[in-house]
């Protein structure tokens, strides 16, 4: 059985950290910060490989089944008996291999920043957010209940606006930061409503009993829950669906992408930890934890998962191969690998050999967790270095930085899928899933990943070759020891983490599966991957013409893909135009002149009628007679004649 | 003989007032300041001496009748003349005609008493024109204000045409019934158009007196053009007392026509809430404000008399009992202020409260009990009222009410505003108050936080029955 | 020709009444104002009597109550006047419509 | 049948009305008082006729002797004499009348319509009978009454004294 | 535990107040009175669950029955369930954190803290009231010093605002009277809750009576459209007067729509739900549009709250009985919210003497704790996790989601669409003060939160974190209460 306060310390270490930083931080710990932050986490990652170990070998397979342990429950809020919010820990393979990743990556990112943020004003709070962020994503995974899920999904969200925003007297990452967080926060909404029909659909929100009762076919809650349509969907497809619209917006799929590019105004190994290996995969480490409810229940939803995954991989493609912010150029192949393991999920069936795409995408969320954050780790080397994003100021840099030369290089031939880098294999087990599933989706997934093998190599050459460096004033080499290790660490997991039988671990079911290793198969992508290797290669080993008449002769649609098909000018005619003047300016309008027109003119008219009757009392006593006269004759009169 | 002097108790004290400022100002004349003195303490043993042997009795045949009710109800105008004695001790002081004054003040104070207790029409009307007539000539007492003349031109010359067609009203009352007494008209009552005829007609005399509308139009000039002393004495004793009296002829006398004069009674307060309120909407005499806001307050109270039972008449004399506080509470620092500095426009009260906060406290407190605001009496009398009026069920009628208590607050909070708020670059000065009047104030003070919370004070009128 | 009775009486009474009104309500010299009050009361005592006289023989509440009421509009007469003089002192002219100085 | 009775009725009536419709309207304010009190004097020429003679008697006391007289002085004292009073408002007039037919008619229709119980014993008080009862504390005594009025008289008197008698010095 | 001492301890300290000698006395008196308030706010909180853990399961516990005006029925009757005891815990912290706030205030200091005090004692003894008369006499209690407060000490269209909001609230007062006196002479002369709460009343009364009473502390709660002196009040009022309106006063209106209508006029609330759910669904999106376009910080917290307080009664709406813990969760939330949130706003004030979002910026590099904690209550209305906000918006949620049918349904998304354009404003509002660049040099030179700052804001901090980390005491403490009421509209 797992040990619930080992698994408890887990997120709680890094929480510690935060508390401890973000409160005495500025004045007790202004020095110390970082290592304090980087031995509670370092301490956490050994916790989990220890977890990871003792679930994966010693007791997590019962019966040749690997089984979900929740060593810790408690209820947080209850709604009435059966419904409440619990705070628990889910102890099963995925949640295992995340706390794996989440740790390992995070540590990594730690301890990178304790030489790329030297020396900043807010180093402290730099690492508690580090810790926040954390403690949130572990909670994450953890989660046993669905609204648990929410509200770490929440204060990841919040983490990552604070690090997007740590630079916070630059007005581009309070404007990043802010388009981050109304982006998912949006997306979060759907999440919400999708909790609130899935809730009341089944009477639960504890993911297993949730899970157990709207699988079975035949159960009452199911049957009712199907039998409602609104919109000619049934209740648990809207609720599906709308749980996957929070699952797209974190993991920023089309349309909900827009916020992931600006996220790199933060720190770049935030933004390897955040917006790379961790937060942006919670999308899909959602639809994979309800992955039985997608797949049995409600596979319309689980099609439009998949769709979504590849029409957001080639689309993020085709934009990353024109941009020439380096670290746009990475969002947008995160958001095309996110794709992959969207896809891959959406192609997935339940249980046996068909849940291949699940598998696959679990491992393809775990190798690219690798390669991304090293990507990012590399590029983060080489900003540091050349104090710019822009591709257009770096060049040749090969000799000047070696080591994230290398490590870099085994990055993007692993996210390449050049054997026998990691990539490969995740995204072979991926293509896989998809042909045996849906043609169409695995034709688009073969063209992204040639799209994928250009976009990263002419990234690879034109920082690293092209051109002649410029020589730099201050010459700081590469950054020490303590950002060369975890690029070597993480290079090596991008090497080898290939070889790792995923299949025998996370599967649908729990039950191995065995992988399939198909030459015949494999050509077709490698090939592709090679030929898009070799294009950049000609195109930008050397500084040269060809790209720009490239450019120029596709035109308009490279002008179209370099303004990332003009998503952003649509979003933003929709909040300028839409909903400020559409909707918030009438409002504040209406309420300032109609509602409260209406109560002041109350106001008024009681003003008037008052000045208007003034006269009556005219100063003269004769007058004053008439009226009594009247009233006297007009009360006889009614009481005699009408009200008698 | 012995019940005579029990039951007579109250107005033979103050007739003993009377003859006793008679025979001073025959006899040698006392300086101001002594003979003010001396009445006011009179006016204390008048009020001490209302709380002794009451009793429930006729007197001369049918005329005359008293109950502990009608004692209290004489006490609490008896309180009420003597905090204006106090009050106004600065105008008082000034003026040449002091025993005049006090013996006038007096007899229409005789008049009211009589007036509670008459069980009779004539004798009703007779104490009327006493509480009224000495009113009239006691208005003209600014004798070389040009407003005072005309204030009191317009009350003798309103009043007389209204005691016409009272008169007209009791003759045909008389001619329909063939009495004049209380009782035998009720038994005599069967509802003829010429009994309604009559009955209107006599229910005007009481709308004048209320200054309901629209029978009010009087009420205004006569407060403004008056001395500050009459006008207290107008606002809170002359209506205290017809408002007892209005109850009691509905209530007994009337009781056969309750439908029909509930219906007016209806019609009545509201015309008279809401014009009460809209003319005090804009007033800037603080006089003439009041005048009209005492006139919304005569809505309210109909309101109350509206419910035809016990809980309308406690209602009733707890709301006069705490108004009285209240309006002499806002006559009194109007009084001070006015008598020092001669302003008597609300403007003139901005900026009060910085050289005045005395004053500023007391009237403040004044006007939010007048308003109705908690924790001050008016809540609860005002409440007891629109709870008396509410047994009928006729909730539309209460709401009205209810909303008319809104405007008012609007227009006592301008006054609040103006002393708490407003900057003036010229504000009243400081005033040093003299010690009687501030105990006269914070006597009103204590009585407007005091009663309400006090609740045994309405119980107690309510076993007054 | 009728035998006079008491609605002949009624209708002079109340014609006197409201003859005094209009005179209230038009005049606009105070002591003539003053005078259409003394016609208002006498034709309530005229109503008073000759109720008493043939209704209610029985008792004298009428004819008292007319004995009272000239009392009284003899005491009201004095007042008024006197407060009209004191106006015609003030004002130089017992016009009532020079008296209009407090209003609205 | 026409007896002298009748005619002396209908003699006084129109003597009476004519006199207060004339005092009502005649502009000039000398005449106006006259004519009152010819009006009034018909009015006790009513009391008369309907054998009130006591009543009649006090009416010609104290109206004619006194009021009258009263008025007349203030007139004097007011007045220019020959001086022709002010014109009300046209306006004014109508409506004043208009209110006042309305207020008659519904008067005698109401007065009219209604069935008054007649006594036809038709007796009249007697001089004892009203001394009587005048002083008197019992039921049907009026001794509170005169007690009131006197000091309604008292008040009246002291605020006359004061209002009309004036003296300036003495106020500052 | 006696509840007296409730009403006590802020009488006797507004007394003590009233005869201090100097402003230092004042002060110090005043957070003395306070404290007592808060300690005696906990020991009723202890005493009550100690009551609850001994299977005390009477509605009301600690009552107390004092004869006021017998004749009429009318009773000091005083004695709490859950809600009040919430309510109680809220007004005591904002009691003590609007003292803090208010420690500079120069003048006519004595008079301020009397007020202060005074507009606490209301809300306490509305809070504890069984007894409708005496209910509303708190509730009266508290008009007119909001109203002194907001024309003496308060800035802009100071005696406007002041007009409006007294003026506002009387209104509501009038309908909430007439209410009350229809609910009187219905019971056969009654005030008593508890007693009118055992009795049947006609259906055609409860829905005559309804609308008057719900509208009537509707208006004290920013029902919509009767919140227009929110904005204006709000923002016009001093510091501690705005989180007074706000934190408290607002409460007092939800607390009576809760306690008073919809539990004593069950047939009633079932009748006008479908309206009261349109309203507060329409305040709730309209007011977080109207705030998206507001440049005045108190007046986005302002409409704001119109925005917050919709959600209040849309769980009084949806006639569940999760839904109305959550509004009553929601009530308290707010009120240590939007407190918090004026009392930063005043901070920020009282330093750079603008509340233009505009001419701020960097405030975050100068002032580093206003700004965290200006951080945190945003997060907070937002409904972030680990903050009250979250969990009351998500019970309200939970709740109104109970109700199967469509109607009901879009309300609730409508409402749960706020939760975005909330996020939308407070971030700009965030952004453009706290974080970009520093717009007014002169604004380098500001000092950082001083003591009692720090004091009145951590107090507030540390209750919206004790209900958004740990709702379980909330909800226990709410939930039996929302239960009897639901009792009672069930007809059970």
């Amino acid at each position: 059985m797992p040990n619930a306060t080992i698994i408890a310390l887990i997120p709680l270490l890094p929480l510690a950290g935060f508390l401890l930083l973000g409160l005495f931080g500025r004045k007790i710990f202004k020095n110390s910060s970082g290592l304090i932050g980087t031995a509670l986490l370092l301490t956490s990652t050994i916790l989990a490989l220890y977890t990871a170990y003792e679930y994966f070998f010693v007791y997590g397979k019962v019966d040749g089944v690997y089984q979900q342990f929740i060593p810790l429950k408690l209820t947080w809020l209850e709604f009435s008996p059966g419904l409440s919010i619990d705070m628990g820990m889910a102890v099963d393979s995925i949640s295992v291999m995340m706390l794996v990743v989440v740790t390992f990556i995070s540590l990594m990112v730690h301890i990178y920043s304790l030489g790329y943020m030297k020396g900043e004003e807010r180093f402290p709070t730099y690492y508690a957010f580090l810790g926040l962020f954390t403690f949130s994503m572990l909670g994450l995974v953890l989660s046993c209940n669905i609204f648990q899920i929410y509200i770490f999904w929440e204060l990841v969200g919040v983490s990552s606006f604070l690090l997007i925003g740590f630079y916070y007297d630059k007005p581009s990452a309070v404007a990043a930061s802010k388009k981050a967080f109304i982006v998912t926060r949006f997306a979060d909404l759907g999440f919400l409503i999708g909790i609130l029909i899935l809730s009341n659909s089944s009477g639960t929100l504890d993911f297993n009993t949730m899970i157990a009762t709207l699988t079975s076919p035949d159960s009452d809650a199911v049957k009712t829950a199907t039998a409602s349509s609104f919109l000619g969907a049934s209740a648990l497809t809207w609720g599906a669906a709308l749980v996957f619209i929070g699952g797209a917006g974190k993991s920023a799929m089309f349309p909900l992408h827009i916020w992931l590019p600006d996220a790199m105004e933060g720190p770049t190994p935030v933004s390897a930890l955040i917006h790379a290996a961790t937060m942006v995969v919670a999308g899909v480490y959602l639809v994979a934890r309800l992955f039985p409810v997608f797949a049995i229940t409600v596979p319309a939803v689980l099609e439009i998962v998949g769709w979504v995954g590849a029409v957001s991989a080639i689309i993020a493609a085709i934009i990353a191969c024109t941009q020439t912010d380096i670290k746009r150029v990475l969002a947008y192949s995160t958001m095309s690998q996110i794709g992959y393991m969207m896809f891959a999920l959406g192609v997935s069936k339940y249980g046996g050999e068909g849940g291949l795409g699940y598998t696959a995408s679990m491992f393809h969320l775990f190798t690219h967790a690798m390669f991304k954050a090293l990507l990012f780790l590399g590029a983060g080397a080489v900003i540091h270095y050349v104090h710019s994003n822009d591709m257009n100021d770096m060049g040749g840099l090969r000799k000047y930085l070696p080591v994230t030369h290398i490590t870099f290089l085994i990055a993007c031939l692993a996210i390449a899928g050049v054997p026998p880098f990691a990539g490969f294999f995740s995204k072979e087990e991926i293509l896989l899933a998809a042909y045996q599933n849906n043609m169409a989706i695995y034709w688009i997934a073969l063209i992204t990943s040639g799209l994928t093998a250009f976009y990263m190599f002419r990234l690879y050459f034109s920082i690293f070759w092209n051109k002649q460096p410029e020589v730099h004033g201050d010459k700081h080499g590469e950054g020490g020891f303590v950002m060369m290790l975890p690029l070597v660490l993480l290079a090596v997991g991008a090497a080898a983490a290939g070889f790792i039988p995923f299949g025998e671990f996370v599967s649908t079911d729990g039950k191995a599966l065995e992988s399939h290793f198909h030459l015949r198969f494999s050509v077709a992508p490698v090939a592709l991957g090679l030929a898009g290797i070799l294009t950049a290669m000609w195109l930008y080993k050397k500084q040269n013409e060809k790209p720009a008449r490239l450019a120029s002769s596709l035109g308009s649609m490279y002008k179209a893909a370099y303004n990332k098909f003009y998503i952003d000018e649509i979003y933003l005619f929709i909040t300028r135009k839409v909903l400020f003047n559409l909707i918030g300016k009438p409002a504040a309008w209406f309420d300032r002149n109609v509602v409260d027109g209406l109560i002041n003119l109350t106001g008024n008219t009681t003003q008037s009628v008052s000045e208007g009757i003034k006269k009556i009392q005219s100063g003269k006593v004769q007058q004053y007679a008439i009226y009594f006269l009247s009233g006297v004759i007009i009360l006889a009169v009614l009481f005699i004649y009408v009200w008698r | 003989m012995n019940e005579f002097f029990t039951l007579m108790k109250s107005e033979l004290v103050v007739t003993a007032i009377i003859f006793l400022l008679l025979f001073i100002k025959i006899g040698k004349g006392m300086k101001n300041e002594s003979l003010l003195s001396l009445v006011q303490v009179l006016l204390l043993l008048n009020f001490i001496a209302g709380f002794f042997f009451n009793k429930t009795g006729n007197l001369f045949g049918d005329m005359f009748y008293t109950t502990p009710l009608i004692a209290f109800q004489k006490n609490i105008l008896s309180l009420a003349v003597y905090l204006i004695s106090l009050l106004c001790s600065d105008w008082l002081k000034k003026t040449g005609h002091l025993p005049e004054f006090f013996m006038l003040m007096l007899s229409a104070l005789l008049g009211m008493f009589l007036m509670i207790s008459s069980s009779n029409l004539l004798i009703f009307y007779l104490s009327l024109e006493l509480a009224t007539i000495p009113v009239a000539a006691m208005a003209n007492f600014d004798l070389e204000k040009k407003r005072s003349s005309e204030g009191a031109m317009k009350m003798i010359l309103s009043s007389a045409f209204s005691s016409g067609i009272l008169l007209f009203g009791i003759s045909l009352l008389y001619g329909a019934t063939g009495t004049i007494s209380f009782p035998e008209i009720t038994a005599q009552l069967d509802g003829s158009s010429v009994q309604i005829l009559a009955f209107i007609f006599i229910v005007t005399a009481f709308a004048f007196k209320l200054s309901i509308v629209p029978f009010h139009l009087w009420t205004a000039d006569v407060y403004e053009g008056s001395p500050m002393a009459v006008t207290s004495f107008l606002s809170v004793v002359s209506k205290g007392s017809v408002a007892f009296i209005f109850i009691t002829v509905l209530y007994k006398m009337f009781q056969p026509m309750q439908d029909m004069w509930y219906t007016l009674l209806v019609i009545l307060a509201i015309a008279t809430m809401v014009t009460g309120n809209l003319f005090a909407l804009r007033q800037q005499n603080i006089k003439r404000f009041l005048a009209f806001s005492s006139i919304a307050q005569v809505g309210f109270i109909l309101v109350g008399i509206s419910s035809n039972d016990y809980m309308g008449i406690t209602a009733v004399v707890y709301f006069v009992l705490i108004y009285v506080f209240s309006n002499l509470a806002a006559f009194g620092v109007a009084t001070v202020i006015a008598e020092r500095t001669g302003k008597e426009n609300i403007d003139d009260y901005k900026g009060l409260y910085k050289t005045n906060p005395f004053l500023s406290w007391i009237l403040a407190l004044a006007l939010f009990s007048l308003a109705g605001v908690p924790p001050t009496a008016g809540f609860f009398g005002k409440l007891f009222l629109l709870t008396a009026g509410g047994a009928k069920a006729a909730y539309w009628f209460i709401l009205v009410a209810a909303l008319n208590m809104i405007i008012s607050l609007y227009y006592y909070l301008r006054v609040v505003r103006a002393m708490f708020m407003d900057k003036n670059d010229n504000p009243v000065e400081p005033i040093k108050v003299s010690p009687v009047v501030k105990l006269a104030l914070i006597i009103c003070g204590a009585g407007i936080i005091m009663i309400g919370l006090l609740s045994w004070i309405f119980e107690y009128i309510k076993t007054l029955h | 020709m009728m035998e006079p009775g008491l609605y002949h009486i009624l209708f002079i009474s109340a014609a006197l009444f409201f003859i005094g009104v209009y005179g209230f309500l038009t005049r606009r010299n105070l002591i003539t104002m003053l005078m259409s009050i003394e016609l208002i009361l006498n034709s309530v005592n005229l109503n008073f009597i000759a109720f008493n006289k043939y209704l209610w023989p029985g008792k004298l509440d009428g004819l008292f109550f007319t004995l009272f009421i000239i009392a009284i509009a003899a005491a009201e007469a004095a007042v008024a006047i006197a407060i009209i003089i004191n106006l015609y002192r003030s004002h130089q002219s017992i016009d009532v419509e020079n008296a209009e100085d407090l209003k609205y | 049948m026409i007896t002298g009775s009748t005619i002396l009725f209908y003699l006084l009536a129109a003597l009476t009305l004519t006199c207060g419709l004339l005092s009502v309207s005649t502009r000039q304010i000398f005449r106006a008082a006259i004519y009152l009190l010819f009006s009034l004097i018909g009015i006790a020429g009513i009391y008369f006729w309907l054998q009130y003679e006591f009543i009649a008697a006090v009416q010609i006391v104290v109206y004619v002797g006194g009021i009258v007289v009263l008025i007349i002085f203030s007139i004097f004292l007011t007045q220019q004499a020959g001086e022709k009073l002010p014109k009300q408002k046209p306006g004014r007039k109508i409506f004043s009348a208009l209110a006042v037919f309305c207020g008659f008619a519904l008067t005698m229709v109401q007065v009219y319509k209604h069935e008054f119980d007649f006594d036809k014993t038709m007796v009249s008080p007697t001089m004892s009978n009203i001394g009587q009862n005048m002083l008197s504390t019992k039921e049907g005594g009026y001794a509170l009454p005169f007690e009131v009025i006197s000091m309604l008289l008292l008040a009246a008197m002291i605020g006359c004294i004061v209002i009309a008698l004036r003296s300036k010095p003495e106020t500052k | 535990m006696n509840l007296l001492l409730l009403i006590g301890a802020p009488l006797l300290t507004a007394v003590a107040v009233l005869f201090s000698r100097n402003k230092q006395q004042v002060k110090w008196i005043s957070l003395l009175g306070s404290i007592i308030q808060i300690i005696l706010a906990f020991a009723l909180l202890f005493a009550f669950r100690q009551e609850r853990a001994e299977n005390n399961s009477a509605q009301m516990l600690f009552e107390q029955n004092h004869k006021l005006f017998d004749s009429l029925n009318i009773n000091f009757h005083f004695g709490v369930d859950g809600i009040s005891v919430a309510m109680i815990l809220l007004t005591s912290l904002v009691v003590v954190a609007g003292v803090l706030v208010s420690w500079n205030i120069e003048k006519m200091t004595k008079e301020f803290y009397f007020l202060l005090l005074l507009l606490g004692l209301g809300a306490y003894g509305f809070f504890i009231s069984l007894d409708l008369f005496i209910l509303f006499f708190f509730l009266e209690i508290s008009v007119i010093p909001k109203y002194l407060l907001i024309g003496i000490w308060g800035s802009g269209k100071k005696e406007y605002s002041a007009n409006k909001l007294a003026l506002m609230l009387m209104g509501g007062s009038a309908l909430i009277l007439v209410g009350m006196l229809g609910l009187y002479f219905t019971a056969g002369h009654s005030f008593d809750i508890l007693a009118l709460s055992k009795i049947d009343i006609p259906v055609y009364i409860q829905n005559l009576l309804f609308p008057l009473l719900f509208v009537g502390f509707g208006v004290f709660t920013a029902l919509f459209p009767l919140h227009t002196w929110v904005p204006d009040g709000h923002s016009s009022a001093p510091t501690a007067g705005s989180m007074f309106l706000a934190g408290i006063s607002m409460k007092l209106g939800g607390y009576g729509c809760l306690r008073i209508a919809t539990y004593l006029l069950p047939e009633g609330a079932k009748e006008y739900a479908d309206i009261i759910i349109i309203l507060s669904a329409i305040a709730i999106l309209y007011g977080a549009f109207a705030t998206m376009m507001q440049k005045d910080l108190k007046y986005i917290n302002a409409y704001s709250s119109v925005s917050h307080v919709g959600f209040s009664l849309l769980g009084i709406g949806m006639l569940t009985q999760t839904a109305i813990t959550g509004a009553l969760m929601q009530m308290v939330s707010h009120g240590l919210m939007t407190a918090l949130f004026f009392a930063v706003i005043g901070m920020v004030y009282d330093r750079t003497h603008t509340r233009m979002v505009g001419e701020m910026g960097g405030l975050m590099k100068v002032m580093p704790f206003i700004s965290t904690v200006f951080f945190i209550v945003g997060l907070c209305s937002l409904g972030l996790p680990g903050f009250s906000g979250f969990v009351a918006e998500m019970t309200v949620f939970m709740g109104s989601w109970e109700n199967a049918d469509a109607f009901h349904r879009i309300a609730t998304i409508a409402a749960a669409m706020s939760i975005v354009v909330t996020a939308v404003y407070i971030l700009r509002a965030t952004g453009q003060t706290m974080m970009g660049p520093i717009k007014n040099e002169s604004h380098l030179q500001l000092k950082d939160a001083a003591w009692n700052e720090k004091l009145a804001a951590i107090i507030l901090v540390a209750g919206i974190l004790a209900i958004g980390i740990a709702p379980g005491w909330l909800n226990d403490l709410l939930r039996p209460a929302a239960e009897e009421i639901m009792n009672r509209i069930d007809g059970k």
